[in-house]
Order: structure tokens, then C-alpha cells, then sequence
């Protein structure tokens, strides 16, 4: 009998807290999300998972010597998964139609705006009581708006870790919703004369370019904001492997095996930060609400930066794909591509959505380095 | 509520060095695209007879486009062999 | 010439002492298991390899600072290793014919037999002058029984580590032996006319069951054996990745490169436990003897379950296809395969095998949960 | 002595509460079977035209299925082009 | 205003002191040489990269908390990235022609004179004010002789990490530079007849010849040379994966996947130690100098020798193939066959090289472990 | 310069203890080669019908040679037989 009652006492039923049920619900819609709504599936699937894992009683998954716990800080507390995801980014990133038309970095640059006004929001939020958002927490919730996962999980990790999992949910979740939450805020901005504008064809960029400029990006870096270079590095590095041409096995591998097997580690670890005690408080809401914001804000800033390139510029600029600038590469190239097309069947805008897209990667890094250099000190 | 307007002002700070600096930095990016890597483009341009479809394949960031090639290579000769011979036959 | 004394006292020849001698034959013993027999080679060739090198004298493989002890201590002792294994496993594994017929889960259950039976027995050894099985070691000897590789090795490494080594030969071996220790008891516990019985077609098996099942698997042990969840656990994140169709690439890199680099760190590191002082004792022949015990006791329990089934089931249950609830996944069910041919050769039983085989690979981890709960608190 | 049969006890009742869990785990996943995934099934049939080829290569569990299929596809389509215009410069 | 101090003390700019901008100048060199020059780019792109990052001003890439420390001390430090590519390096290499003609294994012992002369040779500059080479150093020096990458990096990870930079960067640049530094020494060494000679046909080696080749090999190390078998065991196993036919998909992993995640954490690692302080200093230009030197007498030797079998053997040897004793697969192997060509476009050496070649390896690996034994202790 | 001297010595006796040893070890490999290895061989020689070609691919040291067969042998398949249909709807 004693037998039985040990029985009892080790199953989950007899130790089950309602905050752990919960969460484990969070778990299950992150994975419902993930696979009927294809909800970025390939970092939602395993942190879904990790989140049911992570709040199994007894268990102790993120406990000493559970798996989760390991897992977190040796790829996630150290930074190492994400900076290793952003080195296969890098490797999977094509930088030829930034090359070729580099006045779209403008629009990369301006779609930042969805950052710095959140972090506005965030330390706004904290006359409502129940919020004491710090600065650093603020930073770290305002990075959801830079529409790049990696950089996320990068940044909060440093700045605000109890944070991470919400921060991490709240990115992956808005970034599946670009081509909701983009639209409405693209047509609100421009007319139909605007959206129907044709831009001239990319000049063709050499090899030569596309192998010196990951490293000229490095080198600003360098110069000017050293904070960023773990994660600019590692892109640059990534590109640099994938251009040069001599390293082709290696670039292969950055974006393929070893991404796909830090992914899997990186999702089980940012789920396993999806405690009740993080994760179920009014924080939370709060962060959910001021990532929508950073979204609509960097969109409609990029739509008016690329509105006002087109009034200066010769060469025409078609607004739309300003809203490619937040990133969430290339969900959001697509999102203009789709919405020019809606107006013009003959504008294919993809390509030079591309320009702002891999501009905003770029753009998010350097102003995740600005939020480490001067709020992370 | 004299720390939450301190904390305004920083944000606001922020907000602006921020701005600032992203701007300035992806503008001297297109500076040095437009005066360095033009230039290098026209100095170095690419090889007019390239290899390009192998080229283009290799880039595709395909998982396994590099590797494979030769294997592929092999295995497709030796099945359009196989097809050519099997088709042989019957005529 | 005190530099050829150095030179002589840094060899092998003047250090050997003869358990290490005796230890690297058995390596050797492995290696030709594998290569020439075709014994499990995936695990026994690292494995062989690993127990030659932790026997060299001086070199240290296993003390601090040397190779096996990094991959000992990093992947074997936090169970890394066999989790990750299991995640790939998962990922290779297909439900479909087990949730077409479920009741061949039963057979899965009765197999289980042959590990608590094997529990009683190592306790029973201890009457013999020499055997000191405590109830945890007597456990982890037990799960030999379960025919599989990564729930023995993870539930020896916390139960018994100090067994691991002689608990992962036999583990390793007798799935090897599948086919040879099988038939006769399968051939000894029916008749002509039962190998001749031909089952029904399987019903089709739609996406959405396959996508819930381990969901479902993972939910229960949640409720009723949480100490099961992390062989469980891992499992079902590879199955549903495998079934969810949004996260091929995972799927692919787990079930490929992932188990793949893996198998190679968890064979050199299961083989650094095959030291001399560790397996050349009388417990190890004990370890042998009472693996044998368990494969054949597992298969006559699975075969008599589907004997039993046949009465007591409206549609015809082969009673071959119960020895593949031992899991060994897929030897066993070719075994009943091959068995069932030779009575009637039109009988195609790999198919209806496949599920009490998958069913036997979650009940052995079921099982090691409960010595676990039970034993291991 | 005593101390051994007290471990036979122990041995005796894990190997029956072991048994007994077992049993009644998987046996609830059978209930569960047939009960909620039949119905689950009934209710989300799989799509008829399904592209089903694609689907079970997908599914081989082979290293490279997933990753290739791009390169593959335009290895094989440039090496039959490559025979077809040999075939039709022979003939 | 104090942020925009903050901002400035936190760029680069601010901070830069000059052995930093000299060693960037170095990794770019490194990278220049790799992609224009295709000097051995599977390692020195990751290595020059490594370097690049290692002495940017702030970022603490090398201090605690940074990648490139994580990455030194958890595969460096240890050794497991060096013996991991030597595993996969065993994988990929083909003993065929080493078996069929098992004298060159004499001129891969002759070529590791370039060793044993360099490590005199370090001894020798210590006469020169400047220069305190421990025993230690010069047997890491002198390494760079053996023309093989991860030897030099796991033995001057052990005997002098604080030479290791500059120690892999030479050994990799004159790796790289072999078409350029033997053949003057090839033909300056023989005459056109012995440049002409042609060699008989290797006879076909048996299956079971190339399993038990690398078991020979790593008994034979075992018996006499312990301190040698992490490199010769590691190497010997990726060897037997190759050959035994059975774990062909452990073996295609270590070749491919394996070798390529951590080649490139190899090359980021080693490049963490190309740092100011420990490079810009008199003893790296006696580093380079002494690694020409190593490689010359290498070659040397290794001719010499081939020339000596051809006075003794019956069957002609063609001394071109002594040269590629030093192994530097297959790049060697290759100079030998372009050499020989030029001298008889009917003579194809190639084949005939890789015996002397892969012999080379073996040859410098247990070099290594003399060093070790008798340095190291 | 009494140190010096001391480590020139022990470089000599090192330099010359280690080229004995690769010499004998390697040597010592010579022998075993021509000794165990060939008679080895001629005891169990290769099978003469062996798939030369599959093996031969298997063993170019090329990265998904090996897990690949299959699906790429499916996708071949499909290809010639799209081609081969689309050519016979064309004849
Ligand atoms: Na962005
Ligand atoms: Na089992
Ligand atoms: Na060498």
C-alpha cells in the first residue's frame, strides 16, 4: 500500500499547480498556432513543446540536472544558440538588392522607429499600476519591434532574462502576423496612385561587392558600436561564408544542419522560460500590447520614410515596400510584393522589397547594440 | 513619480541617440556602397563566362545543393543510362 | 639513456595491466560483433572503439581533462545523449500502424513482463554468494528487457552507472540476437495453425490522428508517471515533428545528422564505462544471463497476450506478431515477418507487427518511468 | 536473510504495480484511440488530392528527402535536358 | 550630453589601441589570402574571422562571457575540436595505396625529419637575444613540420597555448603554400631521369585489408606510443567508419556535417588567440621563419629518401613522391603528380603519392605523441 | 649559456630518439602489412560480383551520397517519368 501511495504521490494529477496547468495551455496553443496556422512553426513547435515540458510537475525539466535547464544556460544564458542562428541567417541572407539600390537602408533605419517609441511605451506603461518596467526591461520588450527573432532572445537574454519568454512569444507571434497586422496600415498610408508605382529594374551586383560589403559592415560596427558586433559579427560572418565562394561546405552546413539543430535546442529553451510565475502576470499583457504597437509603428514608419524618399528621389519609390523595413525577412518583402500587386497586376515589388527587408536585420542589430551600449552597461 | 519622469527623459534620450545613430550608420553604409563598391564593381567585374547555372544552384541555400552534386550527378547519368538502354530495348 | 628509459616507461608494453588487456579484447569482441555480424554496428562500433581506448593504459581517455570523460560527463550523465537519441528515434517512428489497430498495445504491455520478471530474478541472484544486487541496480538490469538501447542507457545512468557498461552490452547484444533468440520460443508457444492465421487490412490512418497522438501519449504521462517525461517527452517532440508537416527540416536534421553525430559521442561514451574493474566481475556474467532471461521472457509474455487476444477478439490476431511487443524496433516485427512466412507464405504480418513493436517502445519507457518514480526517488 | 526477502517483497510489488501501470496506461490510450482519434479522424478527413508522392518521399525519413527536392529538381530537369538535346542532336 | 559621451566612450573608435588595428590588418590578411589566394579557406576564413573579433575594443569576445572564450576553452582547451576533425580527417581518407605499397610508409617517417631538425632549429634561436624558447615551445614549433592542421593545433594546445596562433597560422599558410615551396626543392633534389621514372601499377587492396589496417595501427600505437592515441585513436576510428561498411551514416556524418560545425568553431577558436600580446612579437617572426624552414626539410628529406628505396628497391621508385611524405593532403600528393608531369606527360604519380602522403600523417601524429610523451610529461 | 647548451642536448637526443621511433614504428607497420595484411587478403578476398558502382559512390567521402539514394532514386524515377511521358504525348 505504501507502494501505491508512492504511486500517487509521483504522478502529475497529485501534484498538478493551476499556474502550471496553465501554462501548459500556452504550450498547446503555441503549438496549435504553430501547426494549423503555420504560425513560424520552426521555433514555435520546439517552445511550445518546451513550454508543457518546462511546467510538468516532479519533472523538474529546468531544474539542476533536467535537460531544459542545461539546455538554457549553456546555449541561452551564454547567448551562444542565438548568435549561432543569426550566423545561419547571415549565410541564408542575399544582400544583392540592398547593393544594388542602397537607399533603401533608409528604410530600414527609419522602420527602428517601432523600437524606440515602444521603449517610449514601455516606460509610459509604468504609470498604470502594476507595471515597474525598468529601463532594461523596456529595451528588451521595445526589441520585439525590430521583427527579428534572434536579436530578441539575444537582447533579452542580456538585459532582461524573466523577461525572455514573453518577449520571445510576443516576437515570433506578431512576426507570423505580418501579413494581418501590415495591410491595413499600408493602405491606410498610401493612395492608389502611390501603390500602383513601378520602380526600375536592379542593376546586377558583382561577386566582388557582395563579399566586401559583410565585411564593410563589420567594420562600421567595429568603429562605431563594438556592443553590437557578437551579433553583427556572427551575421557578417555567416554572409561572408556564403559569398566568398571558397567555404561552400561550410556555409552549407551554417544554413542547414547546424541551424536546424540550435533551432530545436533554442525553441526548447526559450520554452523552458515559459514558467507560470514569468509568464502569467499583468507584465505579460503588457508586452503583448506594446509589441503590436512596435509592429504598427516600424510599418507605418518605413510607409512614410519610403513616401518621403519617392518626393526627393529621381528614380521612383513605390511606398509599400518602406513597410518591407521592420524585417521579418521575407515574410514582410512579401506582404509589399502582395499589396502591389493588389493595385498594379504588372508590379512585382519583391525584389526591391528585398533592400528594405535584409536593412531592417541590419538595422535591428545595430539598434540592439545601441540598447546594450547604453542601457546594458 | 519624480523617478518615472526621469525615466521619460532618459527614454526620450534614447529614443533620440537612438534614431540618430541608426540613421547615421545605415547612411554611411550607402555613402561607402555608392563610392567604394561601385568603384570596386567596375574595377573588378565578374567574369563574363561563368559557370552560371552551377553557380546559381550552389546559392540557392539549398540544404544539400553543394554536397550532392557529384552523387546526384552520378546517380542521374547512371539512371538516364539505365532509361536510355531500358528505352533502347524496346524500340 | 634516460631518455630511452622515458621513452620506454611512456609505453604501453611496460603499463599493461591484464584487466585492461582483457577489456580491449572485448572491445575488439564488439567490434566484430559489429562488422561481421552485423551485431546493432550503428551503437557497437563507437562503442567497441570507446572500450578499447578507456583501456590504454597512461593515456588517460577517461581521467579528467580526457576525451571520454568530456563526453561521459557532458552527455551520458545528464542524459543528453540517449534524450537526444530518443527525440531522433521519435522522429524516425511511425504510429500509423498502431493507432489503425490499437488493442496491439496490450501486446506492447505484456512484453513489459519480461522486465519486472527480470527485476524479481536479479533480486533472486542475490541468494548466490557474490551477487549484491541492490533494488536500483536490480532495475536497471531489469529494463535490458525493454529491447531498448536509449531507455537502458538513460535509466542505468541514473540508477546504476556503475552497471552501464555491462547493462549496455547486453542491451545491445541481445537486440542483436533478435532473430536467433525469437523463433524457437515463438515456434514453441503455437501451433502450425496460429502462424498460419491471416489478419485483417489495416484502416487508414488520417494526419490529424498521427498529429495528436503523441500529444496525447505526452499529456498522460504528464498525468499518471511524470518521471517518465523526459524519455517520453523527447520522443514525442521527434514524433510530432515528424507528423506535423510544418517542421520538416527539424524532423529531417534529427532523425539524420542530429541521432547521427550523437550515436557516435553516446557509443565512445556508454564504452569508457567497460573498464576493467567495472565489467570483469561475476556481476557482469549475472548481467548476461539475466538479459537473456528478460528477451525471452518478454517475447513468450507477448506471444501469449496475442494468444489470449485471438479468443477474446472478434477479428483474427496472428499470436506472432505479440514477440514484436518487445520493441528491438524493426527486428522484431521482421522477425514475426519471417516466422509467419515460413507457416504461410502468402502472410504479410510486418505490417500488423509494426504495432505492438512501437507499442513495446513506449511501454519499456512507461516502465523505466515506474522503477524510476518507484526506485530511483 | 531477512534483509534479501525484504527485498523479494519489494521486487514482488513493483513488479505487480508495475505491470498493473502499465497495462492500464497503455490500456487507457487504446480507450483513447478509439474513442477521441476515430472521431478526430471522422471529423478532419486528409485533404483527397493530396499530393501524395511528394508527401511519402517526404516521409521516408531519409537524411537529405526534405532539404534537396529544389536541387534535385534542377539537377534532374538540366541533366534530361542535357540528354534530350543530345538525344536530338544524334537523331 | 552624458549619453552622447556614453556613446562615444562606447564606440570602437574611442577605444582602439594599436596592436588591435595591427592584428584586424593580420585577420584581413588571413581572410585575403583564404578567398583571393585559396590558402586552405575551410580554416582560415573562420580563423581570420576569429581574429578580427577577438581584438575588437569592448565586445570582450575573449573574456568571460564572450563566444570566442566559450568556444576556446570548451574545444580547444580540451582538445575535442582538433580530435573530431582528425576523425573525420580518418574518414575521409582512403589507406588503398598506403596498403598495396607499404614501403612509402619509409619515406612518411623521413619527411618527419623536417620536425625533429625544426625543433633544434628553436633550441638554436634562443642564442639569439629575444628568443626563449622552452622545450615545450620549440616541440609546438616544430610540429608545424608534420604539414598537418589539427596535430599542430591539439599539440600546441597542450605544450604552448600561448604560441598557438601563431603556430596554426603558420602551419596553415605553408600548408597552403606547398605548390610554391617544394617543387623548387623537388627539382633541385633530383634529375630529370629519376623525374622521369615511372612507377608499376599498385595491386588491388581487399576490403578486409582496410578494416584491419586502422586497428593495426592504433594497437601498434597503444603497445608503444600511448601518449599518441587520442590523435591516432580518433583518426583510426573515422578511418574504420569509413571502411567497415556497416555505419556508412555515421561515417558520411563525421566527413561531412560534423567536420564542418566544427571546423568552423575550430577556425573562430584558434583565431581568439591571434591577440595583440601574443602575436606582435619577435618569437611569431622565428615562428614563420622556423615553419619554412620545417617544411624545406621536410621535403627535402623526403626525396632524399625516395631516392635511397630506388638505389635499394627492385621496383623503381620515383623520388617526387618522397615530398609528398609530408603529408598536407592531398595538396602534396598532387604537386608530386604536376612535377612528375612535367618531366613525362605519360607519368601519372598521383596514386603513387598518396601512399607517402597519408603516411605522412600517421608519420607526424606519432611524432606528436613523441613530443608528448617525452616534453609534455 | 649553460642552459643553452643543456637544451641543445636534449633537442639532439630528442631529435634523434624520435626519428628512431617513427622509423621503427612505421617499419614495423611495413612488416605487418606485408606479413598479416596480405595473407589476410588472400584468405578473405573481396567477393568478385560486388555492385562496384554503388559502392564506389558510397565511398567518394561526398556528403549525402550515402542517405540519399533512395530519395533521389524516387526523384529520378518521377523525372524520367514525366519526361518519358511528356515525349510520348509530343511523338
Ligand atoms: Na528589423
Ligand atoms: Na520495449
Ligand atoms: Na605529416
Amino acid at each position: 500500500m505504501e507502494s501505491l501511495q508512492t504511486l500517487w504521490m509521483s504522478t502529475g494529477l497529485a501534484n498538478f499547480e493551476f499556474g502550471q496547468v496553465v501554462m501548459m495551455l500556452v504550450g498547446c496553443l503555441l503549438l496549435f498556432l504553430a501547426i494549423a496556422k503555420n504560425f513560424e512553426p520552426l521555433l514555435l513547435v520546439p517552445m511550445g513543446f518546451g513550454a508543457i515540458l518546462t511546467n510538468i510537475p516532479i519533472a523538474g525539466f529546468s531544474e539542476i540536472g533536467g535537460l531544459l535547464h542545461y539546455i538554457y544556460y549553456a546555449g541561452i544564458d551564454t547567448g551562444i544558440f542565438p548568435l549561432l542562428i543569426f550566423m545561419g541567417v547571415g549565410a541564408m541572407t542575399d544582400f544583392g538588392a540592398l547593393i544594388a539600390n542602397p537607399k533603401t537602408l533608409l528604410l530600414g533605419a527609419a522602420a527602428q522607429f517601432g523600437i524606440f517609441a515602444t521603449l517610449f511605451g514601455a516606460i509610459a506603461l509604468n504609470a498604470i499600476p502594476g507595471f515597474e518596467f525598468t529601463l532594461a526591461d523596456a529595451s528588451a520588450i521595445a526589441i520585439i519591434g525590430g521583427a527579428d527573432g534572434p536579436t530578441a532572445i539575444f537582447l533579452a537574454s542580456k538585459l532582461a532574462p524573466e523577461l525572455l519568454g514573453a518577449i520571445a512569444v510576443a516576437a515570433y507571434s506578431y512576426m507570423a502576423l505580418v501579413p494581418i497586422i501590415q495591410p491595413p496600415i499600408m493602405r491606410a498610408l498610401t493612395n492608389e496612385q502611390e501603390r500602383k508605382i513601378e520602380m526600375a529594374q536592379l542593376r546586377p551586383v558583382t561577386k566582388i561587392e557582395k563579399v566586401i560589403f559583410p565585411l564593410a559592415v563589420l567594420m562600421m560596427t567595429i568603429f562605431f558600436l563594438p556592443a553590437a558586433t557578437p551579433l553583427v559579427g556572427m551575421f557578417c560572418l555567416g554572409n561572408l561564408m556564403r559569398e566568398c565562394g571558397v567555404v561552400d561546405r561550410l556555409s552549407s552546413t551554417a544554413q542547414n544542419e547546424l541551424i536546424n539543430i540550435v533551432t530545436i535546442f533554442l525553441g526548447l529553451g526559450v520554452g523552458s522560460k515559459l514558467s507560470a510565475d514569468k509568464f502569467l502576470n499583468v507584465e505579460t499583457l503588457g508586452i503583448l500590447a506594446l509589441g503590436a504597437v512596435a509592429f504598427s509603428i516600424g510599418t507605418a514608419s518605413g510607409v512614410l520614410m519610403a513616401k518621403l524618399m519617392n518626393k526627393f528621389s529621381q528614380e521612383p519609390v513605390n511606398p509599400l515596400i518602406g513597410a518591407a523595413g521592420v524585417s521579418a525577412v521575407p515574410m514582410a518583402a512579401r506582404v509589399a510584393n502582395k499589396v502591389g500587386l493588389e493595385a498594379n497586376p504588372h508590379n512585382f515589388l519583391l525584389m526591391h522589397a528585398m533592400g528594405p527587408n535584409v536593412a531592417g536585420v541590419l538595422g535591428s542589430a545595430v539598434a540592439a547594440g545601441i540598447l546594450l551600449a547604453l542601457v546594458g552597461g | 513619480m519624480d523617478n518615472l519622469s526621469q525615466l521619460f527623459v532618459e527614454a526620450g534620450t534614447l529614443m533620440l541617440a537612438g534614431m540618430v545613430f541608426v540613421f547615421a550608420f545605415l547612411g554611411i553604409l550607402i555613402l561607402f556602397i555608392n563610392i567604394v563598391l561601385v568603384k570596386l564593381a567596375d574595377k573588378y567585374p565578374d567574369p563574363i563566362i561563368q559557370p552560371k547555372s552551377q553557380r546559381n544552384v550552389a546559392k540557392s541555400g539549398n540544404s544539400a545543393t553543394e554536397g550532392i552534386s557529384p552523387a546526384i550527378v552520378a546517380a542521374i547519368s547512371s539512371a538516364v543510362n539505365q532509361y536510355r538502354q531500358k528505352n533502347s530495348k524496346k524500340k
